[in-house]
């Protein structure tokens, strides 16, 4: 037997670890699929109103200064609860034009404080947008993030 | 036997453990994990031992020890294989190697039956953190099973011995690790 | 230089270091609106300068790797690249499109899915460009030796090209989108990217120290199955809050804590490797990048994210400047360094410089690298303070970023001190010194 | 590697003590009944898991003929994993 022999089994014990592990990893993949679409999400809620939406948010691409669900940049606030925290659960019209005027007013020009551009969105672009953000503040995420601050 | 101390050399202190030194880092990374895992259960135990203990009652230990026996059995098996092929006995190494396949395959369709009874009755692995952690840890484990399956199958055909010693110290590990795990998820309460 | 083809691997080299250049121009001036927020703010927004930051990373990390290709895989394989017009044509069609992106971003064409932003049209060039490399690195191998060195970097490109499958694929269920959002981003940079680079390091070793061959092979194959061993499955760190089942909590929080293992591997390696040795290399500043490598990987990727990984602390840092001190540490100590190192080994081969005089060179590892530690350790300072404010306290986003302002006037200095020492590499690595004279371009190896 | 396998004969007798020791686990965790063991039956429990998992590793395994730093390391990690889920159990207030 060569020295190559134990290498070469090496190299496939390698792969085979690997495949392993990646089988598993689909495998869980698979149940989470089926667990996002039964437990955690509102399938049925994904109107074309919030399909829209989502689109809206990633045309301007609103994850370079904000967080969704804890992943973007960090330069602006979590937007996963942005609907809880503009107390959308109690007074959806409240918070739905809370959320409308504070995008259109957009940027505030305030010295020293972290500015929003302004984007060319239309009244019916902006109610989808927030029609995608109610909907994602109803995934089931392990009750994440702590606090309403987000 | 002199050729495979030279030719296991080079691999720095994994050289002195029997089999690929690939195999052992494999072996490792799953005691570690395992480990862990238990860790990390008896902690869980203990933030919240009335629903660990309420849960834990409605597994079948029974089955959990017969599965114990039948893994030890295999492994038997698979040990004897080793001893014989060093013999120089292929053949017999082979057939060793075949029962050991059959044995172990006895424990998948014990933990099948467990599993669709605890389906069956509700519990899935959202159920609460005790079977979170049983499903995960236990059918991690399955997975090892079917995974170490494999493996002694395609030792026992492509059998020289470093194959037989590599293929058997991973069957040697699903059951060390069977070992720990099923008196500290099926009995400790 | 043994083989003509690895001069391929020049244009590649200097398009990375272009890119690099911008890229940390990029980041100084987010660093910049980050203390003065009101600098650009309508011509060319936060989210677009930070869009040209991270992309030019990645697309620069990507020259590079496909840069060492050429460069190692003629010597690893001891066999000429089987097209050297594809390695033109892909650099060209690669320089273009990450030309185009990057100027389409500032007019505000891009798509929305983060460091996925690119215009559907350049995704689909990236896999003809990545296609072409594959063909043509593939069939370099498979005519000549295969080292493990050269199969590892072959499975992570493969691998590289794989995933990026995944970002074709934009479901409407946000939750489902995350979800295979990482199978791009983690199974690149916590998988096959590792594999990239323990390979390129593997190749600089066996250069540079001398040592046997057999023994670097040997402990490669152990670093990248405990990469893989641990990798795949500490996916599950991802999968924590995003709409996901609970148990990942368990999965992720046991297997990336062993994610640390295999760097902690590779820093052992290295210097056991160097000790050994005892070849003296002429090439310092190489041997420098490459243990500096191993050491800021270790502490940037696997310390830095050993930190926040488990997750009753995840549930507090997620989302906050934790995480992006442990990425800019992890993708420096990793990936740019890993590159660096082996363009500083390279270069005086590709252009025929001798002897080596990389003292410049090695100001600018120790410039840059104090400067990228410091910086992590700012916006770690401002991370835990925002994680208590923020998520302890429940104060609001915008409150908190004014209390922890501070940190980010440090970070914006260690800013510059990074870029200072990157203008540096490029000068010292481009220029000539007048100690150095040109020798001819098919130079006797160094090394092995 | 060395060459030095256990003997057929001895591979059978440690099974038979893993087997026994298995019984003595049933017995230990009252397998058919559902009641509390209290920590000496645990006690007991853990060292009976250590000892059949100490003897596989050492002759299924050959860990025997390994090297002695091999041997501590393993030990030490079955040591630590034991008396950790043990000391949680200690730790755990009664109901």
């Amino acid at each position: 037997m060569s020295e190559g022999l134990t290498k070469s089994a090496a190299r496939n014990i390698f792969f085979g670890g690997t495949i392993f592990f990646l089988v598993i990893l689909v495998a869980l993949t698979v149940h989470s699929y089926g667990y996002i679409e039964k437990n955690s999400t509102d399938v049925a809620g994904i109107t074309p109103g919030v399909e829209q939406g989502k689109a809206v948010w990633e045309r301007h691409s609103c994850i370079n200064c904000h967080t969704i669900l804890g992943e973007g940049a960090y330069y602006a606030p979590e937007l996963g609860n942005v609907w809880a925290r503009y107390g959308g659960f109690e007074d959806a019209d409240t918070a739905r034009d809370g959320i409308k005027d504070w995008i259109r007013s957009q940027p505030t020009e305030v010295e020293g404080r972290r500015q929003m551009p302004h984007f060319e969105i239309n009244e019916q672009e902006l109610d989808a947008l927030v029609d995608f953000f109610k909907w994602v503040n109803t995934i089931k995420t392990q009750n994440w993030p702590p606090n309403v601050a987000g | 036997m002199s050729d495979l101390n030279e030719h296991n050399s080079g691999w720095g202190p994994l050289s002195s453990l029997p089999g690929n030194p690939i195999m052992w880092v494999l072996i490792w990374s799953e005691l570690l994990v395992f480990g862990a895992a238990l860790s990390g259960f008896a902690v869980a135990r203990m933030l919240d031992v009335q629903t660990f203990d309420a849960s834990q009652a409605h597994l079948d230990r029974f089955f959990g020890a017969l599965n114990t026996m039948v893994l030890l059995t295999s492994g038997l098996c698979a040990a004897l294989a080793v001893r014989v092929r060093s013999d120089g006995n292929s053949s017999a190494s082979r057939w060793w190697m075949v029962y050991a396949i059959l044995i172990g395959s006895v424990f998948l369709y014990v933990k099948i039956i467990e599993y669709g009874d605890k389906l069956d009755a509700g519990f899935d692995i959202e159920t609460n953190t005790f079977f979170t952690l049983y499903y995960l840890i236990t059918g991690f484990h399955f997975f090892h099973v079917i995974m170490g399956l494999i493996i002694l199958a395609i030792v026992a055909w492509k059998n020289s011995l470093e194959n037989l010693e590599t293929g058997a110290a991973f069957w040697h590990m699903v059951d060390l690790i069977w070992v720990l795990v099923y008196p500290v998820i099926y009995l400790v309460r | 230089m043994k083989y003509e083809t690895q001069k391929l691997a020049y244009p590649y080299f200097l398009a990375a270091m272009g890119l690099f250049v911008a890229q940390v121009l990029g980041g100084l001036l987010a660093g910049t609106v980050y203390i003065f927020p009101n600098l650009l703010a309508e011509a060319v927004p936060f989210n677009v300068i930070r869009m040209i930051h991270t992309n030019a990373l990645i697309v620069w990390l990507l020259f590079g790797f496909f840069g060492a290709a050429y460069y190692l895989v003629p010597e690893e394989t001891e066999t000429e690249i089987h097209s050297p017009l594809i390695a033109k044509l892909q650099f060209w069609l690669f320089l273009f499109g990450a030309a185009a992106a990057v100027l389409g971003y500032l007019f505000g064409i891009h798509e929305g899915r983060e460091f996925l932003e690119q215009p559907l049209w350049i995704k689909v060039a990236i896999v003809v460009v990545a296609l072409m490399f594959l063909f043509n690195i593939s069939m370099t191998l498979l005519k000549g030796r295969k080292t493990a060195v050269s199969l590892i970097l072959v499975m992570g490109l493969w691998g590289l090209a794989l995933f990026f499958l995944f970002a074709f694929y934009n479901p409407s269920n946000l939750a489902l989108d995350k979800m295979f959002w990482w199978y791009v981003v983690h199974l690149w940079v916590e998988g096959v990217w590792e594999l990239i680079m323990a390979a390129i390091l593997a190749f600089l070793l066996i250069k540079m120290t001398g040592i046997d061959r057999e023994i670097v092979e040997k402990w490669l194959y152990v670093i990248v199955s405990m990469t893989l061993f641990t990798g795949l499955l500490g996916m599950g760190h991802h999968y924590f809050w995003i709409g996901t089942p609970g148990y990942w909590q368990w999965i992720g929080s046991i297997f990336s804590t062993l994610e640390v293992l295999p760097f902690f591997a590779i820093v052992v390696f290295a210097f056991m490797v160097v000790r050994k040795g005892g070849r003296d290399h002429p090439n310092q500043a190489a041997m420098l990048w490459t243990l500096g490598c191993a050491v800021l990987a270790f502490f940037g990727a696997g310390v830095w994210g050993f930190m926040h990984t488990l997750a009753p602390i995840n549930y507090l840092t997620h989302g906050t400047q934790v995480t992006a001190a442990h990425g800019h540490l992890a993708f420096f100590g990793a990936y740019v360094m890993v590159n660096l190192a082996i363009i500083t080994y390279a270069m005086p081969h590709l252009r025929g410089m001798q002897p080596y005089n990389q003292v410049l060179n090695m100001w600018s590892f120790w410039i840059m690298s104090s400067g990228m530690v410091f910086m992590t350790l700012t916006l770690t300072a401002a991370g835990i303070l925002q994680t208590h404010l923020q998520r302890v306290m429940g104060i609001s986003f915008m409150e908190v970023a004014d209390e922890i302002g501070f940190f980010f006037i440090l970070r914006g200095l260690s800013g510059v001190v990074v870029v200072i020492g990157v203008l540096l590499f490029v000068y010292a690595t481009l220029s000539t010194d007048k100690a150095q004279v040109r020798v001819g371009g098919m130079k006797p190896q160094a090394a092995e | 590697m060395q060459a030095k396998l256990p003997s057929t004969r001895r591979l059978i007798f440690v099974w038979a003590v893993l087997i026994a020791a298995t019984i003595g686990l049933m017995g230990a965790g009252r397998v058919n009944a559902d009641i509390d063991l209290g920590s000496t039956w645990v006690t007991v429990l853990l060292v009976l898991a250590g000892a059949k998992s100490s003897l596989i590793l050492w002759f299924y395994l050959n860990l025997r003929q390994s090297s002695s730093g091999w041997q501590k390391g393993f030990i030490a990690f079955l040591c630590v994993i034991l008396s950790f889920i043990l000391g949680a159990y200690y730790l755990t207030p009664a109901i």
